[in-house]
């Protein structure tokens, strides 16, 4: 009986599988993925220039499995701290909210400063802060209020508590000097939950204006001239060019093993180099 | 001496299979019944607290949402859903009766056996594929068109209502056909034309099938993510037009959740509550409509 | 001509007091506003069809177009090279198949058991009722909430990291309650009669389940299989969480791993590459395409025996 | 009213009653009350009496068919070979084997003829292909539907009509090779030609195997039946030999149904 027989299977296979359910569940609290090899999770801004140095550090050490992992740098932070991963990546500095942050060490392995795009057709060139934050704060609502042709300004932002949206909101819409309040990023302003979410709307509208990682500007974009200075390797390096904010390795603890050997390829020439060609200044020697 | 099903008895080596089996289909079904109700603790356990913590009123009423700075008002976003889902409706919903009506009615059987599977088709594209054509095709359409940034409740509609059309169009398909040819035939035999019996007659009899096809459509366009972000714009406002951006609940808890710690992201999984609850009304609204026939 | 008896709807309308009685011309002018009525009704139902068809068309054509300059049987076999940016997809191809096969293993027979179980051995009662609303209620709810539930449950509580066994469990979590909702359907549409003939013939409960319920059900559950299996390769937000974003060929299913889907969301949203992303998505539309023809074939031949 | 004849009775039913549950807070229903009869190896019992008077619960109760469709509770015995059907110790699966069960509305499974046939002897455990083929032609041939299926036997059973599905469903349940053969109306939805075929039927396979009619058609009782049995709402009217019956019954309500003088 050929379909029935198909169907009996069907009966012992469930037996099957839900044995091998229960016993994958149980067996596996412990060993976890620690026990082979080294796991980098976290923030998506640092995770492709990660992707790149494990790439490199593979060849040099062709026995380790590296893993690299996204979910955003609070997703980083939890697995450093549960252990999931070794290295926790983060674009921004550890909130007082998170819990125990004393036990997780920082380490800062790169500057990476935010570039300004608007998009080529746009004929701003430059702005400084104030102009700045008074077109993300919605003061101002057309391009003729700072030099432009009278378009209205379209706004791009991150989501909130995305690492390039805080530390652009703690840079820019902080008055500087008087210590005054933040003001808030005005409400209309469009937001897109990546980089290249970013880069694509302001390539598609003449009249958009947004912030992406410096390693991440394409000659689909302009990057405007902030406070008179332009982001280069060298502005950031020198810090002259103040809109920068360090990308950060966290762990439970100083790195041991393979994670310890790993953070010092980083910082080493070779880490240095590859986050050089990604417009990133490495915090190493 | 009670004779009922699960008395017949079975003797010898038959009745201990069939107990065996019997026992081996109820931990299946308690297994995955405490799948589901883990996962609707999970939600509840995160999100409940945030909500009595910020109050009931001024979580769902309030229209400021900055979590990062402990401003946590939703309600900008519930409107966007409904905005949102609305908008599909409207698109997706009319539509699909159409074709429906088209392939269950009128249709030729060629036509028919090559359509259907297409439509099929529709339901089986990523919605991430979705909303990247969206960004790439139907936002600069709607800039060009209607002016604003071309991130809209507009193109959100218009996506939507996209995505909706297979599952709206084969359920209700499937409740055309399910209703007896002697309708149509009594129709005709008065004089009606196919069209008049198509709606007339044929539609209305097949109403509960209808209704449960927008419900699950409605379901679906309120679930939907990814291509509701990459379209909509995600402003945290109360759209008044259909070019202004909005934010649907569930691109919220998308949008925010990588980076959300702390209560941040218990107010993610307090949105995660609120779509439940929208969710389990809708599907209350949609047995209570079913069962009125 | 059509006789007095039958009032066309549009007569009654142009005047509600008008006699039961119409006259002949009277009659006449609504036959033809009828006609031209249909064939209005009819040809904008045809349209809309050819639109809808035409709209998927454009899309699978729009994906070919921007995707088949970089398509080629390499795709399929190479690995990506430089974040996907070159090279081919082969080990992304392998670990969709895998998380796609490891959700439907878990969650299949979980879902057939508990509609079998909650249709054949239990009475109808509040319990079946809150059960099924329950299902109902979690069919609709986003997948990033399982994507976070997956990951406190399965990548970090129970240690499993990012691989395609958290990434397959928080799947089959997710389309559980799509299968037992289709195959209790399919399991209910079985007229009773053929449960009391396959009884009369001595067959035990099981025996009347396996031999006369399930393969009478068949469709209904395969459809709902099919419908799953769309949703678990399309699925991105709730995959990057568990099964991560790694492009290495996997090991072990306890390895992490990037599906078609996440790979052109990647692609696609942090621009790595425009061109690779409409690649990808044209060979993920060509693979479902291929899936979903293959189970109308085998729903038609099993149909008609 | 007992009733004591000469033969070995196959089946003997003492003092039987039947409540059906009642649906939650409705009134339970007496189907059957007190009833006791006995049956004779190789003859056809026929149960006539007009609907709801619960011959089809009757009929459904000898091979614990009721327990599928619908709980009640159940005083008496019914003894199969003198053997206590209800009695724990006794296999419900194996007792449909040994008593089978036609219904009313042909239907068959969604499978070819042959298949149809041996769905039961495979449950049975029977696996030899020349006792399968042998049980095929067999109870098709029993059935008179040998001449008209025996070279498309691997056609889909539901293409057949609805006479030809009834007389497939008494070859399914000869296939099981039972002692007593259970039939509910079988020929109330079909042609005269159809109902005469399955009459013969049973005429011929009457000595092999006992049969026990429940039908609605008074002529076709008075027709086939050895002995007859009228049933008026819940009770045992009469029992006895067809023709006394159909003569000169006992009882006036007997006589008033037969003449259709109610129904």
């Amino acid at each position: 009986m050929k379909y029935s027989g198909l169907i009996n299977r069907c009966v012992r296979l469930r037996i099957l599988i839900f044995a091998g359910l229960a016993l994958a569940a149980a067996s596996l609290p412990g060993c976890g993925k620690n026990s082979k090899g080294l796991t980098v999770a976290g923030s998506t801004s640092v995770q492709p220039v990660m992707e790149l140095i494990a790439d490199s550090f593979r060849k040099h050490r062709p026995d380790q499995i590296i893993d690299v992992e996204g979910g955003g740098s609070s997703a980083g932070i939890m697995a450093a701290l549960t252990g999931t991963a070794q290295l926790g990546m983060s674009s921004r500095r550890l909130k007082e909210d998170e819990p125990n942050e004393k036990t997780l060490t920082a380490i800062t392995i790169a500057f990476d400063a935010i570039a300004v795009i608007v998009h080529p057709d746009n004929p701003v060139v430059k702005l400084d802060l104030e102009q700045l934050r008074g077109l993300f704060s919605g003061q101002y609502r057309s391009w003729k209020d700072v030099g432009g042709s009278d378009r209205p300004v379209h706004l791009i932002v991150r989501e909130e508590g995305s690492g390039t949206r805080s530390a652009f909101e703690e840079m820019v819409m902080k008055p500087s000097g008087d210590g005054g309040r933040e003001e808030a990023v005005d409400a209309y302003a469009l937001v897109q939950d990546s980089t290249g979410g970013v880069r694509e709307v302001l390539r598609g509208d003449p009249d958009a204006i947004g912030f992406i990682s410096l390693g991440a500007v394409t000659a689909q974009v302009k990057m405007l001239v902030i406070d008179g200075v332009k982001a280069d390797f060298e502005t950031v390096r020198n810090k002259k060019y103040r809109l920068t904010r360090p990308f950060l390795l966290v762990s439970k603890g100083e790195p041991t093993g393979i994670a310890r050997e790993f953070v010092d390829y980083i910082l080493g020439s070779d880490g240095a180099k590859i986050m050089h060609d990604e417009g990133l200044v490495s915090a190493g020697r | 001496m009670p004779v009922d099903e699960f008395s017949a008895k079975t003797v010898g080596a038959l009745s201990a299979r069939e107990e065996r089996i019997r026992r081996l289909l109820l931990v299946m079904a308690l297994s995955s019944v405490s799948i589901l109700a883990l996962i609707i603790l999970f939600v509840f356990r995160e999100g409940l607290p945030m909500i009595w913590k910020t109050g009931v009123s001024a979580f769902l009423l309030g229209t400021r949402w900055a979590p990062t700075k402990g401003a946590f008002g939703i309600f900008p976003m519930i409107i966007g859903t409904l905005e949102v889902t609305l908008g599909a409706l409207l698109i997706g919903v009319p539509l699909s009766l159409l074709v429906a009506v088209h392939l269950s009615e009128f249709a030729k059987p060629l036509t028919r056996a090559v359509m259907k599977p297409m439509i099929e088709l529709l339901a089986a594209i990523p919605s991430v594929v979705f909303g990247f054509i969206g960004v790439t095709v139907i936002v600069p359409f709607v800039r060009e068109w209607f002016g604003g940034t071309g991130f809209s409740v507009l193109s959100a509609s218009i996506i939507l209502g996209v995505m909706i059309l297979p599952t709206i169009i084969s359920i209700t398909f499937e409740a055309l056909r399910a209703v007896p040819a002697s309708y149509r035939e009594g129709a005709l035999a008065l004089g009606a034309t196919p069209w008049q019996t198509a709606i007339r007659v044929t539609l209305p009899a097949a109403r509960s099938g209808i209704v449960t096809a927008v419900i699950l459509g409605m379901g679906r366009a309120m679930g939907e993510t990814m291509a509701v972000i990459m379209v909509a714009g995600n402003a945290v406002v109360i759209p008044t037009s259909p070019l202004h951006p909005c934010r649907t609940l569930t691109s919220n808890v998308a949008l925010e959740m990588a980076y959300a710690s702390g209560d941040h992201q218990k107010a993610l999984f307090a949105t995660g509550v609120v779509l439940f609850v929208m969710i389990f009304l809708l599907n209350l609204l949609a047995g209570l409509l079913v069962k009125r026939r | 001509m059509i006789d007095s008896a039958t009032r066309p709807d549009s007569v009654q309308r142009v005047s509600a007091t008008a006699t039961v009685s119409t006259t002949a011309a009277e009659a006449s002018s609504a036959a033809r506003y009828n006609a031209r009525y249909n064939r209005l009704g009819m040809s904008i139902a045809r349209l809309t069809s050819f639109f809808v068809t035409a709209i998927l068309v454009s899309i699978v054509g729009y994906l070919a177009v921007r995707g088949l300059p970089r398509f080629s049987p390499g795709f399929f076999i190479d690995s990506p090279i430089n974040l996907g940016r070159e090279g081919g997809i082969f080990p992304i191809l392998v670990s969709t198949a895998l998380l796609a096969l490891v959700s439907l293993v878990i969650a299949v027979p979980l879902g057939i058991a508990t509609a079998v179980y909650l249709t054949e051995y239990t009475r109808e009662g509040h319990l079946t009722l809150v059960i099924r609303f329950g299902a109902e209620c979690l069919a609709g709810i986003p997948s990033i909430i399982f994507g976070l539930f997956g990951f406190m449950l399965f990548v970090v509580s129970l240690g499993m990291g990012w691989s395609i066994m958290s990434g397959g469990l928080t799947l089959a979590c997710m389309v559980l309650p799509t299968i037992f909702r289709t195959s209790e359907e399919a399991i209910k549409a079985v007229p009773d009669g053929l449960r009391r003939l396959g009884y009369s013939l001595g067959a035990t409960k099981s025996q009347v389940i396996t031999r006369i319920i399930l393969p009478q059900a068949k469709n209904g559950i395969l459809t709902g299989i099919i419908l799953a299996l769309g949703r678990v390769i399309g699925e991105t937000a709730c995959v990057i969480f568990t099964t991560g974003i790694s492009m290495e060929m996997p090991k072990s299913l306890f390895d992490s791993a990037r599906s078609m889907s996440v790979h052109f969301y990647l692609l696609a949203r942090e621009g790595t590459s425009i061109e690779m992303a409409y690649t990808t998505a044209f060979a993920l539309v060509l693979l479902i395409l291929l899936v979903n023809s293959g189970a109308n074939l085998l729903m038609q031949s099993a149909g008609r025996r | 009213m007992t009733d004591n004849a000469p033969m070995m009775p196959i089946l003997r039913v003492e003092g039987v009653s039947f409540v059906y549950d009642s649906p939650i807070g409705g009134k339970s229903v007496q189907a059957l009350n007190d009833i006791s009869l006995v049956v004779e190896t190789g003859t056809i019992l026929t149960v006539i009496g007009p609907s709801r008077s619960g011959k089809s619960t009757f009929l459904r109760l000898l091979n614990r068919l009721q327990e599928v469709s619908g709980g009640g509770h159940l005083t008496g015995t019914i003894l199969l070979e003198g053997r206590d059907i209800y009695d724990d110790s006794y296999d419900a699966y194996q007792l449909r084997r040994e008593v089978a069960f036609t219904f009313d509305k042909p239907q068959a499974l969604d499978l070819s003829i042959r298949e149809n046939i041996l769905f039961g002897p495979r449950l049975a455990g029977i696996t030899r292909r020349d006792e399968l083929d042998g049980l095929v032609e067999e109870t098709l041939q029993a059935a008179f539907l040998w001449d008209e299926v025996k070279d498309r036997l691997d056609l889909n059973a539901n293409r057949l009509s609805g006479g030809q599905k009834q007389r497939l469903s008494i070859a399914r349940s000869l296939a099981l090779r039972p002692k007593l053969l259970l039939l509910d109306e079988p020929c109330s939805a079909l042609d005269p030609v159809s109902t005469a075929a399955i009459e013969q039927a049973l005429i011929k396979i009457k000595h092999r195997t006992t049969v026990i009619l429940v039908t609605n058609n008074t002529k076709q009782a008075a027709r086939i039946g050895d002995r007859t049995a009228f049933f008026l709402m819940s009770d045992l009217v009469e029992i006895g030999p067809t023709r006394v019956i159909f003569t000169n019954p006992n009882d006036q309500r007997t006589d008033d149904y037969i003449a259709g003088r109610f129904g």
